[in-house]
């Protein structure tokens, strides 16, 4: 933090002291100006982008009276993706806001098991982490595709498991996120055996220990393999 | 449960010099509900500690990983303040290190100490209690522990295990951990200001202290399993 | 605060109906619903009254005890607030929906009475530093349907209008200098506030292009945001609050403003005139609330 | 009263030493102490950084005058109570804190009633700048801490709670701004100082005396929060608050080019 | 500040590309941060391109809050710490008639971190206070009896309110520095107590310094995997770590509080290191005092 009243500012080590500015107020005429010269527009929420004739809103956009305004703080990109109207969002470098949502693959972290469902700790929305987790359920019926009533949820995950899956649905006023692993692609990607070590997927449900070579059932994800091995 | 006196059944030493101990005992299970129980006493300072677990634990505190431990220490009178808090952070990051709490993961371990009576040295006296209640209770431990306390006085000499007033009239007062395994310090608190040497010179005292709490220890577990 | 769940058609309707100046109910925009007031209804405190509007109920109940002065004020006495939020009214002030509206109302209370300007605080205060009157004021939420903020401050007014029971007292000094309070013996002999500035606050709900005032629940569920103002019987303001969870353009404040004003002005007189009567009656009036 | 445990607590009780000083009486001067006309919109520079909790989603810095308020903002989270309103909008969280420093006389650690009702105002402000409707199931949290108390705190928290919330990327309809005033007679101070804020009147008379507080979406021109007391004619508080709203375009600059700044150095400019 | 990043960066390269799972999404420091730590100290260096040994940038600044009677804003890289003194008036405690009061808290409020909660304050925040009041009293950084106005009447209480607005680990060595700080920047008014009357008189227009005679200065240090030491470690640090330790020491190079609580179990020569740390530390750190000090009389 900088202060403006800042007496003394000092530094320890050989870094350069962050330099103290004071914007006042008849000084930004000339430095808006200044903004614009910039090949990247950036805008503020509220900003009023453009006519809803001209482009479509996009992300980070809402219309208000058939305009388009910005609702993020970020670069605004205009792209043609070949419809009648460009499409107009705001961006910024990460989709920092973005929440679970239905159909989206999230990337989880098993914390408790019992015989009906997982608990889960979701971390990533897509490739993008989040920064406060949310909880999520896999029910059993969800755990895979085929023989449903044959699911033992003990031999699929395990507490301390990271696992992709899919949302089925944002959950009521009483259940979290639902979600389910019943698609080849989706399961148990990082497990650790008794022993502490990564294990390496032998099967769709079975994972092996590279130290005690003791297996080990998973709902095991189909990744391509060279991403698993060390 | 029969409730023994203090001492019936308890070791005792007698030492005479400033770097002895003074006289200690100890009793286990004394206490009929916690799963695990003792009661230490150095000198006139006395300790009683029940544990609880492992045992089912709130939402809000599970880890996946491992059991949960929460430590409260009860004053003699009044309610706990600060000061309670801060020895409470000591005692359980004592017990956090020496427990194998990823053992039981998701639960929860409680340890409830009550000062019964306050004569100096308080800190060491509540981690022996609370050790010597681990092992009543069976809890896996990767290795014992044991607290000293030593105090430095105005000419620079140091007194073990030192009584509250012992305590009062020196310059500084530091209470170490000390494990089992290697004989290093886990744990160390210290009041007052003091220097370099002094500092290693008081825990190399606490290490040759603590081989007589060990084996104390030792010979307490010894007669208790000898008996049955 | 309350949600009441209204079709989309039936927001439209009402929506329209209020741009012709006629609501749902039959009333223009500025208009009141039919309002009881009844003073006196619980008898152990210094001041008690219930007023009804509408469907609206609510009990005030003032009681005067001797306390400490605040810090920074400490020649003048003070009002504490205090509002219940009684899961009778609606289950929705069960847990802790309640509680916060509760602080919610009193934090507002604070804001419009525990002032110089509408109580005359320093006739509370006993000796500076030392003892002074505080009025611990309840406020029991019966019954809602909407406009609470109204009804509670017709109610608050009346219970101070009515002869406050503050017993005068005398300090006494004894020999070695340690003071004594005297409460006076006659119970007739008692300390009378002047309310004259103690105003009255008119809510206005933003509905559609128009405001109202004493806006029903299902009103209130089609405005996005609303302004309180208290108002003096001599037309001044004293605050003025918005709430909810929208916002207004400025030109509908000024507008409502000024509606305020000259509403809540209007308020006064015969509330006034009603209290007036309530005390003449005296003993012999007949109660019809059931707490009396 | 209960004693606080949880806290070091020094003697029992113990005094301000400004309570032991005269206090001067003085009819407040004709001019602004810091050269500031009265009847004017003359706002204090504003120093504004985003950005500056590495913890925090999104966080501000504001300081003005003497006045110094820092924000920040985490979430969405997940919500911790839930009812069915939280199921379709998103849940805003707003405290407001005086540092025990901040103000001439030291504030309790304790939340007062003063700060539960001034978080009130600070929610009632932000809500409708703020499109909620995308944050179904969760609860956004907006902490603010005044450093230094140097008059419009409840203004500067809330310009400053809009600009951490952008900064978080939290979608909203515009920014916020706020604006405070003091009323004294025919005259108004915009933006006042903490000593312009407590001043005793140089007169008995309380007439048009008051305090007033807009908050402002400055692009879509809509008053999000007022917050308003005294003794006012309504001629007076109609002008006070137009005052304020023109109070709020002046610091709109600033804000914008804090944002600007902060997005700059955050994200480079995405490619194509 | 621009080389950091890029030493850092290059750091990143150099350490993760020994390693294809970083091509893997879920390969990161949220999911397997243990061994992402790993990597880095196996190489002798951190993630934010620091040796063990080295402390974050560290940026002082006294006196900016006027309400204050001794401020003072410490940054220990992210972490931020303030520390504001108010002075208030009181009657000497009973068991000590010539002394006055210092009472410092430390709050960690929910704005620092997402891992505080509103309310009262929590096990480590309290932990903090006790840590602080410890060091206060175990250095004698300033004699009691100067807060004694006149004896068994009257004598100031110091309200230290030392509050994190970024929580990114160490902040005891950030609490310190900020509450030396403060204490050498505390100005309070002349009080005298009148005879006749018995009360208070305040000369605001006179004030004076306090005399700090001792300057203590915290270095703390985390514990990796039971056996790497790492300085002033950062949240993330923090939170893996297996053991921490924190080393007082004054300009006199004496131990003021040697706090360990608990962790894993150190040697001797582990704890010597700590200590010739902080010796350095504590020179480096009163530099940087003296200098920040010296160049506000200048103005």
């Amino acid at each position: 933090m900088t202060m403006t009243s800042l007496q003394e500012t000092d530094v320890l080590s050989s870094v350069q002291p962050i330099t103290v500015h004071v914007i006042t107020i008849g000084r930004l005429a000339s430095e808006a100006c200044a903004v614009n010269m910039s090949p990247w527009k950036v805008c503020v929420p509220g900003e009023r982008l453009c006519s809803t004739e001209v482009c479509k809103a996009g992300s980070g956009t809402y219309i208000r009276h058939s305009f388009i305004f910005a609702s993020l703080a970020g670069y605004v990109v205009k792209k043609n993706e070949g419809e009648e109207l460009p499409v107009i969002s705001v961006a910024r470098e990460t989709e920092a806001q973005l929440l679970p949502d239905v159909n989206a693959i999230v990337t989880c972290k098993v914390t408790s098991i019992n015989s009906r469902f997982a608990k889960v700790h979701i971390l990533y929305v897509g490739s993008t982490p989040l920064k406060n987790k949310f909880r999520g359920t896999i029910r059993k019926e969800d755990v895979r595709a085929t023989e449903k009533d044959k699911v033992e949820i003990y031999k699929c995950f395990r507490p301390g498991d990271i696992v992709l899956a899919k949302v089925i649905s944002l959950g009521d006023v009483q259940s979290n996120y639902l979600l389910t692993t019943a698609e080849n692609e989706l399961g148990v990607v990082v497990a650790h055996s008794e022993a502490g070590v990564q294990m390496v997927p032998i099967s769709w449900c079975e994972m092996q220990c590279p130290r005690t070579h003791a297996k080990e059932f998973r709902k095991v994800a189909r990744v391509q393999p060279e991403y698993l091995m060390p | 449960m029969v409730c023994l006196p203090l001492d019936a059944g308890a070791h005792k030493f007698r030492h005479m010099a400033d770097r002895r101990l003074r006289e200690f005992g100890c009793e286990q299970n004394l206490l009929s509900r916690p799963d695990g129980s003792a009661s230490f006493v150095q000198g006139d300072t006395t300790v009683v500690v029940g544990i609880y677990g492992p045992a089912e634990v709130k939402v809000s505190k599970e880890s996946y990983d491992r059991a949960t431990l929460e430590v409260i220490l009860k004053p003699k009178v009044g309610l706990p303040g600060v000061a309670e808090r801060s020895r409470e952070q000591f005692i359980r990051e004592t017990c956090e290190a020496a427990l194998l709490t990823a053992l039981h993961p998701r639960t929860s371990i409680v340890l409830i100490l009550q000062v019964i009576h306050d004569d100096g040295s308080l800190l060491s006296c509540c981690l022996n209690s609370a050790c010597m209640a681990a092992m009543d209770a069976g809890l896996n431990m990767r290795c014992l522990f044991c607290g000293v306390t030593c105090a430095i006085d105005l000419d620079g000499n140091i007194i073990l295990d030192p009584t509250a007033k012992q305590e009062k009239e020196s310059r500084a007062v530091l209470t170490f951990a000390i494990d089992s395994v290697e004989r290093q310090v886990m744990m160390s608190s210290t009041k007052g200001a003091f220097t370099t040497a002094e500092f290693h010179q008081s825990i190399a005292i606490c290490q040759k202290a603590a081989e007589s709490i060990f084996q104390f220890y030792r010979d307490s577990v010894g007669r208790r399993y000898s008996k049955s | 605060y309350l949600h009441v769940a209204l079709l989309f058609w039936q927001q439209v309707i009402l929506c329209h109906c209020t741009l012709d100046d006629l609501r749902v109910d039959g009333r223009s925009c500025e208009d009141y619903r039919y309002v009881e007031v009844e003073t006196d209804v619980v008898s152990n405190t210094s001041g008690s009254a219930r007023v009804k509007l509408g469907h609206t109920d609510i009990l005030v109940g003032i009681k005067a005890e001797i306390g400490r002065p605040k810090l920074d004020r400490p020649n003048k006495g003070c009002l504490e607030f205090f509002v219940d939020c009684s899961a009778n009214a609606t289950p929705e002030f069960e847990g802790r929906g309640g509680e916060e509206l509760g602080t919610e109302i009193a934090n507002a209370l604070y804001r419009v009475y525990d002032n110089e300007r509408s109580v005359d605080l320093k006739s509370l205060c006993i000796t500076p530093m030392e003892h002074c009157w505080i009025l611990y004021t309840d406020v029991l939420l019966l019954q809602c349907d909407g406009n609470l903020f109204d009804a509670i401050s017709l109610a608050i007014k009346a219970a101070l209008l009515t002869p406050s029971k503050i017993p005068k007292v005398q300090m006494m000094e004894d020999e070695e200098g340690t003071t004594e309070i005297e409460l006076s013996d006659d119970p007739f002999d008692c300390v009378r506030l002047n309310t004259e500035n103690v105003p009255c606050i008119v809510t206005l709900c933003k509905i559609g292009q128009r405001h109202v005032v004493d806006a029903t629940l299902q009103e209130k569920a089609c405005s996005v945001a609303s302004l309180l103002v208290s108002v003096t019987s001599k037309g001044t303001i004293t605050c003025v609050r918005k709430i909810g969870g929208g916002s207004l353009d400025p030109e509908s404040i000024y507008e409502m403003i000024e509606t305020g004003k000259r509403v809540g002005k209007a308020l006064h007189a015969p509330l006034q005139d009603i209290l007036n009567k309530e005390e003449s009656l005296g003993k012999s009036r007949e109660k019809v609330g059931f707490i009396g | 009263m209960p004693v606080d445990t949880k806290r070091l607590r020094g003697p029992e009780e113990s005094q301000s030493p400004w309570l032991f000083v005269e206090q001067e009486q003085q009819s407040p001067p004709d001019e602004r102490e810091d050269g500031r006309r009265k009847g004017q919109v003359d706002v204090r520079p504003i120093f504004a950084r985003c950005g500056l909790v590495s913890q925090a989603k999104g966080s501000a810095y504001i300081e003005s005058g003497k006045t110094k308020v820092i924000c920040s903002v985490y979430g969405p989270r997940e919500t911790e109570r839930k009812d069915e309103t939280d199921m379709k909008f998103g849940r805003l969280v707003c405290t407001f804190r005086f540092a025990p420093f901040s103000c001439a006389k030291r504030c309790g650690w304790i939340q007062s009633t003063q700060e539960k009702d001034l978080s009130m105002a600070l929610l009632g402000s932000l809500h409708p700048g703020l499109c909620l409707h995308r944050y179904p199931r969760s609860q956004i949290d907006v902490s603010v801490l005044v450093l230094e108390n140097d008059g419009s705190a409840l203004a500067h928290a809330v310009t400053c709670a809009s600009l951490a919330l952008a900064d978080a990327g939290i979608e909203m309809y515009d920014l916020v701004l706020g604006c405070s005033l003091r009323q004294e007679g025919s005259d108004y101070l915009l933006d006042p100082t903490f000593a312009e804020e407590t001043q005793e009147p140089a007169t008995e008379s309380t007439e048009n005396r008051g305090g007033m507080m807009v908050a402002l979406l400055p692009s879509l021109n809509q008053v999000s929060g007022l917050l308003c007391s005294g003794d006012l004619e309504q001629q007076p508080l109609v002008e006070a608050v137009a005052a304020c709203i023109e109070g709020c375009q002046r610091i709109y600059s600033v804000a914008q080019r804090c944002l600007l700044t902060a997005v700059k150095k955050k994200n480079p400019p995405p490619d194509g | 500040m621009l080389r950091r990043p890029q030493r850092a960066s290059k750091l990143h390269q150099r350490v993760m590309n020994t390693n294809s799972l970083t091509q893997a999404p879920w390969h990161q420091t949220t999911v397997e941060p243990l061994e992402y730590h790993r990597k880095f100290l196996k190489e002798n260096c951190r993630p934010d391109g620091r040796e063990l040994g080295e402390f974050r940038t560290t940026t002082l600044n006294i006196g900016s809050i006027t309400t204050a009677d001794g401020s003072a804003l410490v940054k220990l890289g992210n972490t931020t710490i303030i520390c504001g003194i108010k002075g208030e008036l009181a009657a000497p405690p009973a068991d000590a008639p010539d002394k006055g009061y210092i009472v410092p808290n430390v709050d960690l409020p929910p704005l620092c971190s997402s891992r505080f909660r509103p309310g009262p304050p929590g096990e480590q925040a309290q932990a903090a206070s006790q840590f602080i009041a410890d060091v206060i009293e175990n250095s004698e950084m300033l004699q009691r009896e100067d807060l004694c106005i006149e004896k068994g009447k009257l004598s100031w209480v110091l309200y230290c309110d030392i509050i994190c607005l970024d929580y990114d680990g160490n902040i005891l060595d950030a609490c310190i520095i900020a509450l030396l700080a403060s204490m050498k920047n505390v100005q309070l008014p002349e009080v005298h107590v009148n005879e006749q009357t018995g009360l208070a008189e305040v000369n605001m227009k006179k004030k004076r310094h306090l005399n700090i005679v001792k300057h203590p200065v915290a270095a703390s240090f985390a514990v990796f995997d039971n056996s790497i030491l790492i300085v002033d470690p950062t949240s993330d640090e923090e939170n893996l770590s297996t053991g921490f330790i924190t080393v007082v020491i004054d300009e006199e190079e004496k131990l003021c509080t040697v706090h360990k609580p608990g962790g894993t179990p150190l040697s001797n020569e582990k704890l010597q290191d700590c200590i010739n740390r902080a010796i350095t530390r504590n020179k480096e750190v009163c530099k940087l005092l003296n200098k920040v000090m010296k160049s506000m009389k200048a103005k």
